[in-house]
């Protein structure tokens, strides 16, 4: 990558207290994050996959400091967020941007569009006053709405029209990055294929960066330029996206590709199904965190943790944090528990 | 569960301590002297000063109320300015009246309550409902004191069926056990009705029905038992409301309880016995609020029992 | 061919949405159309609406004084004269009841209003910075609430002595809990909502953030827990001045009417019967027209 | 239509919601067969009215919500003209339902055991102990570790997958002909979805029965289902096997809708969307439900409402563009195969 570093996450934790116990003190963690460390270029999209409970909402909330982290630095632009006060921290929003999931919840019913439009713009004192009604009418032809549209109420328009004026609304103040939280689960495919384009389009014309937080990989392969693989609030797997699509390397990779509803019937393919649910991540398990599901799973990987790293046959920049990743690649260490049974009766009751 | 009590019954100590403190500050806030109060308005000076010395008056107050709690801590709540009883001998007799005036009240409103509010929610809209809702919107704007003159008026005084005051025997109690008691079986049946009618729209509720379960046993197995977990809030909450409400049943029917009691002895300035039946009726909703709280946990199992 | 049509016509543009021809009605519209649909509530409204004029205007339409004192035509049952009949001085209970409407309102407003200025604020800072702040006013708000019903009321009536204004301070403060309650609650589900936090995301203070966007939605639950508050209110104040603990007499207040109604039950039921019905009709209004707000203002409830 | 006997004949079935803006028509007219011991999809985005389909054979809707009209033929007699009680005995015992939402849709105050027996008390008179023995062989059958020790807990003791286990095994309880599944797996994240989809599939072998599968997801689709019908605001507007349909989708809108999918199996440089989105009750079309959105429409289009035709090798099509009254380009029929997904 020849462009600049815009955001750098390092070691960043983001750990929720449990009160309990007799005096409603911290008796636990929820450890929602764990210590994980990328980079994302400028003008690129780096996707963050994963199932529910891995960190990848809690990652995008924690970079852009809508809940205050437990530790790590995040680097933006060269200048760790975290050291900033409230005051600085204002005042550096404007060239971060989030995009949400529920086009529903994301708009205050109570504002017109034109409202929620400037006020955006006031808070970051973006344009002029008197040239904000200008910027407002472009904004809206920019996601594919109509000036007149501006003084229309949320509940008038459909779920997809409301993500664009979301939309609108994170670039009504020029940022440089966009978190996109679930941006378009929540969307119909023909709706969702229409935002998803309008997206690239923006990317392109406005060098813009996104941060892809989705769980749905068909279209994480679409958007993205390089895709982060989350499990239990810990990276597995980073890389190309060709890379990470065509050539997984952790076993969780493997299995959550695998696990994926291909639209061809004629699409045959070996199935891993993995054991159990995803454990809590109260307590996460020891050593690799996936070792309780893993189909590869031995002692080393109870006890050690595995690091991100990458191998001699990997694309560049592509690095998973597997054991055995090379002995898997080549044949030599083969599974050690049943992937092709979803009746698995051997397993020990959870704990709840 | 036992970690969930413990808690609960640590928290109770700032509520008791802010309970105490307030009520404490009653008498200290109260304009006028005690002493004089005592006394009485022709004592002389060196008298109110013997008696200021005695009560400890002219202790700090953070003093005064360690003294207060500690000697409230074994039931020990001072003498009386108007008989120059101990405060405990006045309450002990009365406490009763009030109590059994209350818990009858409590049984008769749930009862009514619960029967009104599951007919109504069965069939929603229907005749039956409305007028059900109807009658418990009355019931709900209805002073009880008002509603307990109405009925001394029709049933005591014109139809003869019941003595007009007093408290005791059976045929004493039924009028302001209803008069007390109407409120809450209106609050308690819209209550039941509401939590019904949620429950009735639940998603295990449509999972009940495409398992071919007979409606009947869809509305009173599934449904009630579902229903009756936020009801049992409101019986706690409206426990306290009427053991406070005694306060004006009594004086209607001239019942010898705390309520009256409290109120006679604010009229006299008599404020050991109003501050110790304030504290007496507050420590008992507190505790009442405090079970009815641990038996929601026991029965919503989906509350996080650490 | 047919793949270039497609193509074209996916111009973002150009989605021209069917969806914007229908005008839908704003929020207020469309309360007022939810308000409206619920017979009972509007009832209760325009009763509201009739007591507050009367209450006004009423005592310049009447002919007679409520302190009238008339000692020849005490105790004599309603008539064409008399509407509701005389009480024990031969006071006019119609007029009395009349001039007593505006203590009634007031202290129902009032206390309430008072409450809601205290309470309001205590839940949103509760509820928005959380942490210490929160416990240590939740705790409070424990405390006030573990003196049950009118006990409250009493207690501080009894320090502040009786009389109508101080009536309205105690059932004021009385509504504290319950307003304080609510509004944390709201306050904490406004927090959560993702609007609240692309707006923090903007960069928003959080004095814009409370009063733009979450005071907003505190406000539905306030203005249906205040109406209904009034309606307790009334109940609460009318049975302080039963007690003697309220208005005073002579005041033509409903609760102490009631009160020297009592004396005379025996004989002459009518004088604490009128008053009695006076506080039903307008808690009972001000009940219904809070169920209708309930029902009109909860987003659960629509469709 | 196939050369299977059909467990269950859906003919045009309307059912409306009566609400205060007036009557919303969430199922106008719908018609498809399930034929006996296969899996027949139906698939639509929100508003198609595929869940009150769904929730229609089995005459689970509700206030304001009614049946108007229709057959639903189940083993040959119609549903519809069935009492109440008579409908009783079907519901899962003959035909069973899943739902979409594992979490919510077990009772949270009766126990997994409770729950499981009810149903062998209610449709096969059997006591807690024979229940009990029969509900442990469904949980083992689902799949569920430890099943005596589940018996006992209550559903928030599970998590959402065992939750939708639990679900499976109180629908086979009674080994049902059909099962309606309405967006089994649509709250389940993607592994635990491989393992109930697996699951479903492989119960479905074992017991014989026919599956209704109700979801957006055309994955689910191509992985699960036999054949498929699309629904496009309250009527099917494509009947055909799964593989013509994903090979050879003939409506506008089934073909719009592959092209709007992103592909997990490859790459694709850019995605082809529908425009416009779906219109809202209160302004329906009166012609073709989709002529607003289609690309190939005209006047006809906007005019009339097509029917649902069958246009050879079982396969049905509610489109203009299939019929000899077709005056739009007449290039859209023989530039046919570059509209499939496979091009």
């Amino acid at each position: 990558m020849s462009q600049k570093e815009l955001l750098k996450v390092k070691n960043l934790k983001q750990y929720f207290p449990i009160k309990g116990g007799i005096f409603g003190r911290t008796v636990n963690n929820v450890k929602a994050v764990d210590d994980i460390s990328f980079t994302v270029h400028e003008g690129e999209t780096v996707s963050v996959v994963g199932e529910s409970g891995c960190g990848k909402s809690t990652t995008g909330r924690a970079i852009l400091r809508l809940d205050n982290p437990t530790d790590g630095t995040v680097e933006f632009d060269g200048v760790n967020l975290l050291d900033l006060n409230k005051k600085e921290m204002r005042k550096m929003r404007k060239d971060m941007q989030i995009i949400f999931q529920d086009p529903y919840a994301s708009l205050n019913p109570r504002q017109t569009v034109r409202e929620t439009l400037r006020e955006a713009m006031a808070i970051q004192n973006v344009v002029p006053k008197e040239k904000r009604a200008d910027r407002i009418a472009e904004l809206l032809e920019t996601v594919g709405l109509q000036p007149y549209h501006a003084d229309r109420y949320p509940h008038e328009f459909s779920g997809g029209q409301r993500q664009r004026i979301g939309i609108a609304r994170a670039l009504s103040v020029d940022p440089k990055l966009i978190v996109c939280d679930e941006a378009v689960s929540a969307l119909d495919v023909s709706i969702q294929a229409q935002v998803l384009n309008l997206l690239k389009k923006f990317q392109k014309e406005m060098n813009l960066t996104y941060l892809f937080i989705s769980h749905d990989l068909g279209v994480v392969r679409h958007i993205s330029d390089r895709v982060i693989v989350m499990y239990l609030g810990k990276i597995v797997e980073v890389g190309d996206k060709k890379s990470i699509f065509e050539n997984p390397q952790h076993p969780y990779t493997k299995a959550l590709l695998s696990a994926i509803p291909v639209p061809d019937p004629d699409h045959n393919k070996d199935r891993i199904f993995l054991q159990g649910d995803v454990p809590s991540p109260i307590d996460p398990p020891t050593g690799c965190r996936f070792h309780t599901r893993c189909p590869f799973a031995t002692e080393r990987c109870k006890e050690e943790t595995p690091e991100l790293r990458s191998a001699g046959y990997m694309a560049e920049g592509h690095q998973g944090a597997c054991h055995y990743m090379e002995l898997i690649e080549s044949g030599e260490h083969q599974p050690t528990r049943e992937t092709s049974n979803v009746r698995m009766l051997d397993e020990e009751p959870e704990k709840v | 569960m036992t970690t969930y009590i413990i808690r609960r019954l640590f928290q109770l100590i700032p509520v008791l301590f802010g309970v105490t403190l307030l009520v404490f500050l009653l008498m200290h806030l109260t304009p006028g002297n005690p002493a004089q109060l005592i006394a009485g308005e022709t004592a002389s000076q060196s008298t109110i000063e013997r008696i200021e010395v005695s009560m400890g008056l002219n202790d700090p107050l953070p003093v005064q109320y360690v003294n207060f709690v500690t000697d409230v801590a074994q039931l020990d709540f001072g003498y009386s300015y108007r008989n120059n009883t101990p405060v405990f001998e006045e309450i002990k007799p009365r406490f009763w009246i009030t109590m059994e005036l209350a818990i009858y009240s409590t049984i008769l409103s749930i009862f009514i309550g619960l029967i009104a509010g599951i007919v109504s929610a069965v069939r929603q809209y229907s005749v039956r409902d409305v007028t059900i809702m109807i009658i418990a919107l009355f019931g709900m704007s209805m002073p009880n004191f008002w509603l307990g003159l109405m009925l001394m008026n029709w049933f005591s005084i014109q139809l003869g069926w019941f003595p007009p005051t007093g408290w005791g025997s059976a045929s004493q109690i039924v009028l302001p056990v209803i008069t007390l008691g109407t409120a809450g079986a209106a609050v308690i049946a819209r209550m039941t009705r509401s939590s019904m009618l949620d429950v009735i729209s639940q998603d295990y509720i449509r999972t009940a029905r495409a398992k071919g379960v007979h409606e009947q046993i869809v509305i009173y197995r599934h449904a009630l038992k579902n229903a009756l977990i936020p009801v049992v809030t409101v019986v706690g909450l409206q426990f306290g409301t009427l053991l406070a409400g005694t306060v004006l049943t009594e004086t209607v029917f001239s019942i010898n309880g705390l309520g009256r009691l409290v109120i006679d002895s604010i009229m006299a300035r008599d404020f050991p016995v109003v501050q110790a039946c304030i504290l007496i009726i507050s420590v008992i909703f507190v505790v009442v609020n405090l079970i009815v709280d641990i038996s929601y946990t026991l029965l919503n199992k989906r509350i996080d029992m650490d | 061919m047919a793949n270039q049509n497609i193509e074209q016509n996916t111009d973002h543009s150009e989605v021209e949405l069917q969806a914007m021809n229908v005008k839908k009605p704003s929020p207020w519209k469309d309360f007022y159309k939810r308000l409206k649909r619920n017979k009972a509530a509007l009832i209760g409204f325009y009763t509201i609406v009739f007591l507050s004029i009367v209450s006004i205007v009423g005592p310049f339409l009447l002919s007679m004084d409520p302190s009238d004192v008339d000692v020849i035509n005490k105790f004599s049952r309603p008539s064409a004269e008399h509407w509701f009949g005389t009480d024990h001085m031969g006071r006019d209970i119609f007029t009395r009841i009349v001039y007593g409407m505006k203590y009634t309102l007031g202290v129902g407003f009032g206390s309430v209003f008072l409450g809601a200025i205290m309470g309001v604020p205590l839940g949103i800072v509760a509820g928005y910075y959380g942490g210490r702040i929160d416990s240590f006013i939740m705790r409070l708000i424990d405390i006030l609430l573990a003196f049950p019903g009118i006990l409250l009321a009493l207690a501080i009536v009894s320090i502040l002595g009786g009389s109508l204004v101080n009536v309205t301070i105690a059932v004021a403060i009385y509504a504290i809990p319950g307003f304080a309650r609510i509004v944390r609650g709201s306050t904490l589900a406004a927090k959560k909502l993702e609007y609240v936090d692309a707006i923090r995301a903007l960069g928003s203070s959080d004095l814009r953030i409370i009063f733009k966007h979450i005071l907003p939605n505190v406000s539905s639950p306030v203005i249906v827990n205040a109406t209904l508050y009034i309606a307790s209110a009334i109940l609460t104040a009318a049975g302080l001045s039963f007690l003697g603990m309220g208005a005073q007499p002579p005041m033509p207040e409903w609760g102490a009417m009631l009160n020297d109604g009592r004396d005379y039950i025996f004989d002459a039921g009518y004088i604490a019967f009128f008053p009695g019905m006076a506080i039903v009709i307008v808690v009972l209004a001000f009940n219904i027209f809070g169920d209708g707000l309930r029902d009109a203002l909860d987003p659960k409830l629509k469709n | 239509m196939s050369t299977n006997e059909s467990i269950l004949e859906v003919t045009d079935l309307r059912t409306s919601f009566f609400t205060e803006g007036g009557e919303v028509k969430a199922v106008d007219g719908v018609t498809f067969d399930v034929p006996a011991g296969k899996t027949l999809g139906i698939v639509g985005e929100s508003g198609s009215g595929k869940s009150i389909t769904a929730m229609s054979i089995l005459q689970l809707i509700s206030h304001p919500g009614k049946i108007k009209g229709g057959e639903i033929k189940f083993r040959g007699k119609n549903l519809l003209d069935l009492s109440e009680k008579e409908m009783r005995k079907i519901r899962g015992n003959q035909i069973s339902m899943i739902f979409q939402e594992p979490m919510t849709s077990l009772n949270p105050t009766y126990t997994v055991g409770q729950q499981i027996r009810e149903s062998y008390k209610i449709h096969q008179g059997l006591g807690k102990k024979e229940g009990s023995k029969r509900a442990i062989e469904m949980l083992k059958l689902v799949g569920i570790p430890s099943p005596e020790k589940r018996l006992d807990q209550y559903p928030f003791e599970l998590s959402g997958g065992m939750r939708q286990r639990v679900m499976i095994a109180m629908a086979l309880a009674c080994k049902p002909d059909l099962l309606i599944a309405d967006e089994p797996t649509t709250a389940l994240d993607v592994t635990i979805q491989a393992q109930i989809l697996e699951l479903i599939k492989e119960l479905q072998d074992e017991l014989g029965m026919s599956v209704v599968m109700i979801t957006h997801d055309l994955g689910v689709v191509a992985e699960t289902c036999d054949y498929v019908a699309v629904m496009y605001c309250g009527k099917v507007v494509e009947y055909a096997d799964v593989r013509t349909l994903f090979k050879n989708p003939r409506h506008p809108y089934t073909v719009g809708l592959l092209k709007s999918l992103p592909r997990s199996d490859r790459d694709q440089e850019e995605l082809t969307p529908i425009k416009g989105t779906v219109p809202s009750p209160d302004e329906m079309p009166v012609g073709c439900r989709f002529a607003p959105r289609c690309p190939f429409a005209t006047n006809l289009c906007h005019e009339k409402l097509p029917s649902l035709d069958d246009v050879g090798d079982g396969e049905q099509i509610r489109c203009w563009i299939y019929t000899d009254e077709w005056n739009g380009d007449p290039g859209v029929k023989v530039y046919e195969p570059e509209r499939t997904t496979e091009g």
